[in-house]
């Protein structure tokens, strides 16, 4: 058994002299006698279960544990470090966890001679209990150091020790860590923890964290060959890559059939691989979409061609980071709200600045687009220079509140949060925009207005107001789409910059003065782009795309949704 | 119509002599420092800093009395983010206002439109930035990390530490990136890495919807073996990469990337607590624990009146390069170019990483590299340093074209791109 | 004799008469001031000054190509920098192959570039620019074959207006994109630079500096008389008649597509060459310049100085970039406020540009005139 | 073989019908079951239109009749999506474009006048004057005096002389309708097609232009649309009322205006 363990393929760079190796042998042990016997593995399990709540309720290693944690204290380097976490590691008590947990955020503090606290928020706590010391003496204090191989030591001994924790999903966390890493020194923990485990899923996951492990280290080609079998029937990218790993050392009839399942496995993952793309294509067109939207109406709708659009976006997007600036100031408690403070707030920034512009240069331009053209273009130089005096011109931190940061899967497709939320965000804004224009009277207004001025305003419509108040719409929701756009890209004074392109494309791609048009045409355009990227590359993709509506205006020079008949060619 | 013509030619005399005139009449009375970077465009966004970082090495300079008993007077331009404008600007500054060095540049392209403009006017270019290497300039002095001070220790880093088997190289599409990949493709190659355990990946210039790239590398990474990510993305484009990253799960415990154009500059726009751990090998951190650094970061905060502003790594390069510089003039007694070129050679001054650095032959100066991991407060924690300082490498010795080059702009040899094999120096004669 | 005629229509215009007159003499003016007045002489002009007055003539050109088609077509090309970007590298390369062995690597056929990124050999399309006349037949044919194509595709389907635009300015973008990649083998992002000499000549030699400028204005001259004639001749005003009534012209039996195919091959030509002109003296051609804002500044100048005036965009090129010399060296923060601002202030009070307020204050005077002799006229009946 | 033989007539529209083709030949313009639809609006219906060479024609009808459609396709603009349009006998105008088919002979003035308002009265009518068509030969083109007399001519059939030198932004409205009409003269077409000449003109202005269009009916054949029934009557010719894209009654003016579906569908109201 042993003997199997100093041949792991992969010795994970560790020192094979360390304490770790000590541990290996016990379970080791434990593990022979898993597998002579089944019996001995329950009562096994259920010893170490004894002796685990003893342990627990009695704090009688404590002092050993509290012993071992001292060691931080005078470690000199990494390395001297991971020899003190291995000897955590050994003991598998759950008493090591906060203070493992600490040292991984980099909240342990140390003092020469065995002096260890937590510190967190300004407060000094005991490593062990989490209660704040009484006089602790913080003169001195260094921050343990740490790296990514320590940390990946440390989730590794805290698999073992969490496998039994109260909270499903940090069960389920440790069990998946398992599973990635085959770490047969888990094997023990993870078969106590299997016959304790009464939620299926996790019962799941914990029998395929020990198919890993098996995989590794078993000597049983039948164990072995079930192990696979429980593997590919995991089917996402860790199970490819423990199969992958396995296949790169074994042989005869395993082998093949190690190759078997990574095929298997590879077909599976193609094709929620096509899911994956659309779903990226998707999101890429919400960006496009949401870039677009505003230059829909005061482009689209008006005729006016607002250059200084990119910079409306811009200006959403620094107000979102003012907000956040206030909110950390003065309110911190907010901050998960702070995109829902900032969509109002750049609305209005977006919508006035939108409004001073109308009223102040655009207004006196009606009927020249070109002239429109340059004009708006100066307003975007003086928008930029007058953030990058303002804010700098460095990027700036806008954060992302909890519920737009992570992912969650659907399948073997990845999504993460703060797409998903943009998607839905661009949709929303879509209907409600629809809604505006063909709803309500301000909409009604609106599009009298655009199909006949003279009539429109014979008819007792202040045109001029409608005209203001349609650019500030438009104005205000190219500062809602910098809010999103926050989340996702730069803050900088180049923000607009690098939108403004794009969102003429697809507001004449999609037909000048239909909403419609810009919705399809910015997802069309997103999911080609996607489409397009594997095969040639992001730039050139970009090229292509860009050809394609070059060629594209040729065959309907109106656009994929033009209106068509005599009206228009008036 | 004559006499229209003659008013306007008198008309144009006049804007010439107002513009002659304009050159300050008392121009010896101080030493003039050129500041060659753009304010506005694209790259102001990294290089406002290193002209406030400028301003405030020349203050400093001029508190203590200043360089060969005067005064030292900066000469601000702004190049505008628009590469032909650098070499115009260059040429303003070194032939209207004389300027006895000029501390500039980021972009390799911009250094490039300059270059010709120093060797034409014979002045000096203090070049603060890391960049690809493959070049050697008599009149220039490349402070920044040639690529064998910061790609090649970091990529040994990884497969030494972390014990990486897989690569995927990710860059921008321009020359840093390309010529770094190549000398790290042959690099690994070298090292026994297979063909197939290497991925490369280019991206255009602000390129801002990762999905599919960092989903590809998570599909490159499950292949069973250790894989990182060495990433020579440019400046703008590294925010969304790493929200993706992040928000993709890619944690550096798992995949770690390691960087060579993030800095503290570039973390300050990001929320970090989802890339601990992740990685970027320069010559500086601003946690560096020495005495000079806690000053210079003082001086810094003082001076730009923040208190949250970072220090960076081409700052480091120009508060080395400046003060190499002031040696090399005093040790010389004049800013004559020519006399300056001849006595840097060899200078020695602190860096503020607690040691020193050197000006080499090859213009190119001593540094010691740092591995630093990203930090939640958007700092880096150094990981690992070199035992020495490294000797910048002009011509890297893994590329087939470039591997007998050496440099040594020292008599005899005065020349940037001799030719061991050959024994000839290649390509324009060498200035005198 | 028909091109006599042709010529002289051209030189009819008064304004026309001036710029030529003016611009001979700065022709002859620079290379005296700085050659012949002694350095320290208040009227002597520094070498620095050549190359910079050189890129203003370049842009000038590069304006008036772009007057051709806007001011007399209606056609806003928002890609017009790309024509001058193909023209600037046609130039470069021809400059990249005359380096020879002088590179850093020594290669004799290679320029560095290709040696750093391992290219072994050659590519095609650098064949056959070691040669100056081939390069310079390629200054002018490359961008007029794009032009011929983008137009011939776009006036045949009667893209026009704003849609046209905005997709000249997808063009220009698709080329940065293009240029920016390294494998497309011109440079990538670094562009060609560190050229040595040109036909024999040392770029950075003050001689061949104002060898240069001379070329460049006599360019500029050629160009403007060109273009006065083609926009005086009965053509012209078949541009002028495709502007203000597409449909009209087309019922009266013109090809408005032919009409203004021609004008926006002869202006990207023009701008070609405009962009040969402008990289030895700059030393330096990249993809940068194909940026779309770059050709949007080209409107500026145009509009500043004056659409549909010919010597107006000369005036307004060269006088935005020396603003702009001036602003980014004095007060370099300003510089976007001040561009920014004058956009706005000219769309808004000067629609006509400088040139369009001269003549407007030349008609009030004379109608003043007319009226005062008619009310003496009156009088002394 | 057979089938061939047997299904060409019924299938082809009737070109190698040796009576038809004879038919067409007699008209200078021969419409025969027209269609077009703009998103499912129909705006012509099976239209049949013969114009006879020589002969003056007014169409009248309400708004969204279908004139300005039918004008449409008869100069190119619009193609028709079935049916036969014929010019000169055996022209088929639906495979020509509008330069094209302005070549042919046929000139158009639309219904708001449409002149080059920033070149000369004079630069008008020479833009417009019969001969090359091709952009390159224009720029060597001299000025003779055998086309300024042309000019001339024309200028003093429009009544527009004196103005020779001014600009076309600076005239009339009236004045401007008449230029347009002097750039129809100088292209010496066969078939003229007139839209609305006289909308917008003075009681004086309506009766010179028509004066002016019977002048030129004399050596060509003219088209012409138009609301007002007393211009209409004044020009004295066939008419033919359109409804909803097809013809509703034609003959003189006396006969169609008491035609009652036309009294309920126009006059009427």
């Amino acid at each position: 058994m042993t003997h199997e363990i100093v041949h792991r393929p992969y010795p994970r760079g560790r020192n094979r002299n360390s304490p770790r190796t000590r541990a290996v042998a016990i379970e080791g042990r434990c593990g022979e006698g898993r597998r002579v016997q089944a019996l001995m593995a329950a009562f096994c399990a259920f010893l170490v279960f004894l002796f685990l709540m003893f342990a627990n309720a009695a704090h009688a290693d404590e002092a050993s544990v509290r012993a071992i944690i001292s060691k931080f204290a005078d470690a000199e380097g990494f390395s001297q470090v991971e020899k003190v976490i291995d000897e955590l590691a050994a003991t598998g008590d759950p008493l090591a966890v906060r203070t493992l947990n600490a040292l991984n955020d980099g909240k342990l503090q140390v003092k020469r001679g065995g002096t260890v606290y937590i510190e967190e928020n300004g407060k000094f706590l005991d490593p062990i209990t989490g209660e704040p010391v009484d006089g602790a003496d913080t003169s001195g204090l260094d921050k343990v150091k740490i790296k990514n191989s320590l940390r990946r030591t440390i989730s590794a001994a805290l698999s073992g020790m969490t496998l039994m924790a109260k909270d499903p999903a940090i069960r389920s966390q440790a069990a998946s860590t398992i599973f990635d890493s085959s770490d047969a020194s888990q094997l023990e923990a993870l078969e106590k923890a299997l016959a304790a485990e009464t939620v299926p899923s996790i019962r799941e996951q914990m029998e395929e964290a020990k198919a890993s492990i098996q995989l590794f280290n078993s000597n049983d080609p039948a164990e072995v060959s079930t192990a696979l079998g429980t593997i590919k029937a995991r089917g996402n990218r860790a199970a490819l890559a423990l199969l992958s790993k396995y296949a790169a050392s074994a042989d005869g009839e395993l082998k093949e059939q190690a190759d078997a399942a990574i095929s298997s496995v590879e077909e599976t993952l193609s094709m929620w691989e096509a899911g994956q793309n659309v779903w990226y294509g998707i999101s890429l067109g919400s960006v496009l979409f949401l870039a677009a939207i505003g230059l829909a109406i005061t482009f689209g709708v008006m005729g006016v061609i607002n250059m200084a659009h990119g910079e409306m976006v811009m200006l959403g997007a620094y107000t979102t980071f003012v907000v956040q600036e206030l909110i950390r100031t003065s309110a911190p408690g907010l901050f998960e709200y702070s995109l829902l403070i900032a969509l109002p707030m750049a609305f209005l920034v977006a919508g006035g600045v939108g409004l001073l512009m109308e009223r102040s240069i655009i207004r006196f331009l009606y009927g020249r687009p070109l002239e429109t053209l340059l004009a708006t273009w100066g307003v975007s130089l003086i928008l930029q220079q007058a953030v990058r005096t303002i804010f700098g011109p460095t990027n700036r931190e806008v954060g992302n509140p909890d519920w737009m940061s992570g992912a969650f899967t659907l399948g073997e497709m990845s999504l993460t949060w703060n797409r998903v939320w943009i998607v839905c965000f661009s949709l929303a804004m879509f209907v409600a925009l629809q809604f505006v224009l063909k709803k309500t009277y301000f909409g009604l207004q609106m599009r009298a207005v655009t199909q006949n001025r003279r009539m429109a305003s014979s008819m007792a419509i202040r045109t001029p107001w409608v005209d203001a108040m349609t650019f500030a719409l438009g104005s205000g929701i190219a500062g809602l789409a910098g809010v999103a756009l926050s989340q996702i890209d730069n803050v900088s004074p180049n923000l607009g910059q690098s939108y403004i392109i794009d969102s003429f494309m697809v507001v004449v791609f999609g037909g000048v003065g239909n909403l419609w048009g810009t919705l399809i045409g910015a997802f069309t355009l997103g999911i080609a782009n996607k489409f397009l990227e594997p095969y040639a590359g992001a730039v050139l993709g970009k090229i292509l795309v860009l050809v394609f509506i070059i060629l594209f205006i040729q065959r309907r020079p109106r656009g994929l949704f033009a209106q068509k008949g005599r009206a228009v060619e008036a | 119509m004559f006499t229209k013509a003659k008013s306007s030619m008198a008309a144009f005399a006049t804007l010439l002599a107002v513009s002659s005139a304009s050159v300050p009449a008392n121009a010896e009375d101080t030493i003039k420092v050129g500041i060659l970077h753009s304010l506005s465009g694209t790259m102001a966004i990294s290089e406002t800093t290193l002209k406030d970082a400028m301003l405030m090495l020349i203050d400093e300079q001029n508190k203590k009395g200043g360089l060969l008993g005067k005064q030292l007077e900066a000469v601000v331009v702004d190049p505008a983010s628009d590469w032909p404008l650098f070499a115009e600007k260059a040429r303003e500054l070194i032939s209207a206002d004389q300027v006895s060095a000029v501390f500039g540049c980021w972009t390799s392209v911009s250094r490039k439109s300059v270059l010709p403009v120093f060797k034409e006017l014979n002045s000096l270019l203090f070049y603060p930035v890391q960049y690809e290497g493959e070049e050697s300039e008599r009149n220039v002095f490349y402070t920044g990390a040639a690529p064998n001070q910061q790609a090649i220790p970091a990529v040994d880093y990884l497969m030494n530490e972390e014990g990486v088997e897989r690569w995927v190289l990710a860059g921008t599409d321009y020359v840093y990136p390309r010529t770094t990949n190549k000398i790290l493709e042959a690099y690994l190659k070298a090292k026994g890495v297979a063909e197939e355990d290497i991925m490369i990946n280019y991206t255009p210039f602000g390129h801002s919807d990762w999905q599919t790239i960092v989903s590809d590398i998570k599909a490159f990474g499950s292949a069973g073996k250790k894989t990182a990510v060495v990433s020579t993305i440019n400046g703008d484009a590294n925010v969304p990469f790493y929200k993706e990253l992040g928000n993709q799960g890619i944690k550096a415990e798992d995949i770690p990337v390691v960087a060579f154009s993030v800095g503290e500059e570039e973390l300050a726009g990001l929320d970090t607590g989802p890339l601990v751990g992740h990685l970027a090998a320069w010559n500086y951190f601003q946690s560096a624990d020495t005495e000079a650094n806690a000053e210079f970061i003082k001086t810094w905060k003082a001076y730009i009146g923040d208190e949250k502003r970072v220090t960076n790594d081409p700052m480091e390069a120009h508060y080395i390069g400046f003060n190499m510089w002031v040696k090399a003039v005093e040790k010389a007694g004049t800013t004559d170019p020519d006399a300056v070129i001849d006595a840097i050679v060899g200078v020695s001054v602190p860096n503020l990483t607690g040691g020193y650095s050197a000006m080499m032959p090859n213009h190119h100066i001593t540094k010691p590299v740092l591995i630093g991991e990203i930090q939640a407060d958007g700092q880096f924690e150094t990981v690992w340093e070199t035992s020495g300082l490294v000797v910048g490498d002009a011509w890297s010795d893994y590329l087939p074209d470039s591997k007998d080059l050496i440099s040594d702009w020292r008599k005899p040899m005065n020349c940037g791109n001799f030719n061991t094999a050959s024994g000839k120096c290649l390509g324009s004669t060498p200035a005198n | 004799m028909i091109f006599g005629h042709f010529l002289k229509q051209g030189l009819a215009s008064r304004y026309v008469q001036v710029a030529v007159l003016i611009l001979l003499a700065v022709a002859v003016m620079v290379p005296v001031l700085n050659l012949a007045v002694p350095p320290g002489n208040p009227f002597h002009l520094p070498d620095h000054w050549v190359p910079l007055l050189g890129k203003y003539l370049c842009y000038a050109m590069l304006a008036l190509a772009l007057d051709l088609v806007w001011g007399f077509c209606g056609i806003l090309s928002l890609g017009h920098a790309a024509f001058f970007a193909l023209g600037g590298y046609a130039m470069g390369m021809y400059l990249m192959r005359q380096i020879g062995s002088r590179g850093v690597y020594g290669n004799p056929v290679l320029p560095d570039f290709m040696v750093f990124l391992n290219y072994k050999e050659l590519p095609w399309f650098w064949y056959g620019f070691d040669n100056f006349w081939f390069a310079a037949l390629m200054v002018v044919a490359v961008p007029s074959l794009l032009a011929f194509v983008f137009g011939w595709l776009a006036f045949r389907s009667r893209v026009a207006g704003v849609y046209l635009s905005i997709i000249t300015q997808a063009m220009t973008y698709a080329l940065l994109l293009a240029f920016f990649r390294n494998d497309m083998g011109f440079g990538g992002n670094n562009g060609l630079t560190d050229f040595k000499e040109i036909i024999g000549f040392d770029v950075s030699a003050g001689s061949t500096r104002l060898g240069l400028f001379v070329a460049t204005a006599l360019f500029l001259i050629a160009s403007l008389v060109i273009i006065s004639s083609v926009v005086a001749s009965k053509y012209g005003k078949i541009l002028v008649a495709v502007r203000d009534a597409e449909p009209r012209t087309r019922f009266i039996g013109y090809r408005p597509e032919n009409v203004k195919l021609f004008a926006f091959v002869l202006s990207a030509a023009i701008a070609g060459i405009a962009g040969a002109l402008y990289v030895p003296q700059v030393g330096i051609i990249n993809p940068g310049e194909f940026a779309p804002a770059n050709s949007i500044e080209v409107v500026v100048w145009t509009a500043v100085g004056g659409r549909g005036t010919l010597v107006g965009p000369i005036l307004g090129a060269i006088l935005v970039n020396a603003g702009k010399s001036w602003f980014t060296g004095v007060l370099p923060e300003f510089w976007l406020f001040a561009l920014g601002g004058l956009f706005i202030f000219v769309t808004l009070f000067l629609p006509k540009g400088i040139l369009g307020l001269i003549g407007q204050v030349k008609a009030s005077a004379r109608a003043r005139r007319e009226k005062r002799a008619a009310e003496q006229q009156v009088l002394a009946e | 073989m057979n089938d061939v033989m047997e299904k060409t007539p019924a299938t082809a529209a009737g070109s190698q019908h040796p009576a038809q083709r004879e038919h067409k030949a007699k008209f200078l313009l021969y419409l025969s079951g027209v269609s077009v639809a703009f998103d499912g609006f129909k705006a012509i219906n099976n239209l049949s239109l013969f114009l006879e060479p020589g002969e003056m024609r007014a169409i009248i009808g309400p708004n969204g009749a279908g004139k300005t459609t039918m004008m449409d396709i008869i100069t190119g603009k619009t193609r028709p999506d079935e049916g036969e349009v014929f010019f000169d006998g055996d022209i088929d105008l639906t495979k020509h474009d509008e330069a094209d088919i302005a070549n042919m002979g046929i000139g158009r003035k639309f219904q708001k006048p449409t002149v080059f308002e920033t070149l000369s009265v004079e630069d008008n009518i020479l833009l417009a004057l019969a001969g090359q068509r091709r952009a390159l030969p224009a720029l060597f083109y001299r000025s003779n005096a055998a086309d300024m007399a042309k000019i001339g001519e024309i200028l003093d059939t429009v009544r527009l002389s004196d103005r020779r030198q001014d600009l076309a932004a600076n005239l009339s409205h009236g004045q401007k309708q008449w230029l347009e009409i002097g750039m129809l003269l100088a292209q010496k077409p066969k078939l003229l097609l007139v839209d609305e000449p006289v909308a917008g003109m003075t009681d004086s202005e309506t009766e010179e232009t028509a004066k002016l269009l019977r002048e030129i009916a004399r050596e060509q054949s003219v088209v012409v649309v138009e609301h007002d029934m007393h211009f209409v009557r004044e020009l004295g010719v066939k008419v033919t009322c359109l409804h909803e894209g097809s013809v509703l009654a034609e003959g003189s003016l006396d006969h169609v205006s008491s035609n009652q579906k036309v009294i309920d569908v126009y006059l009427g109201r």
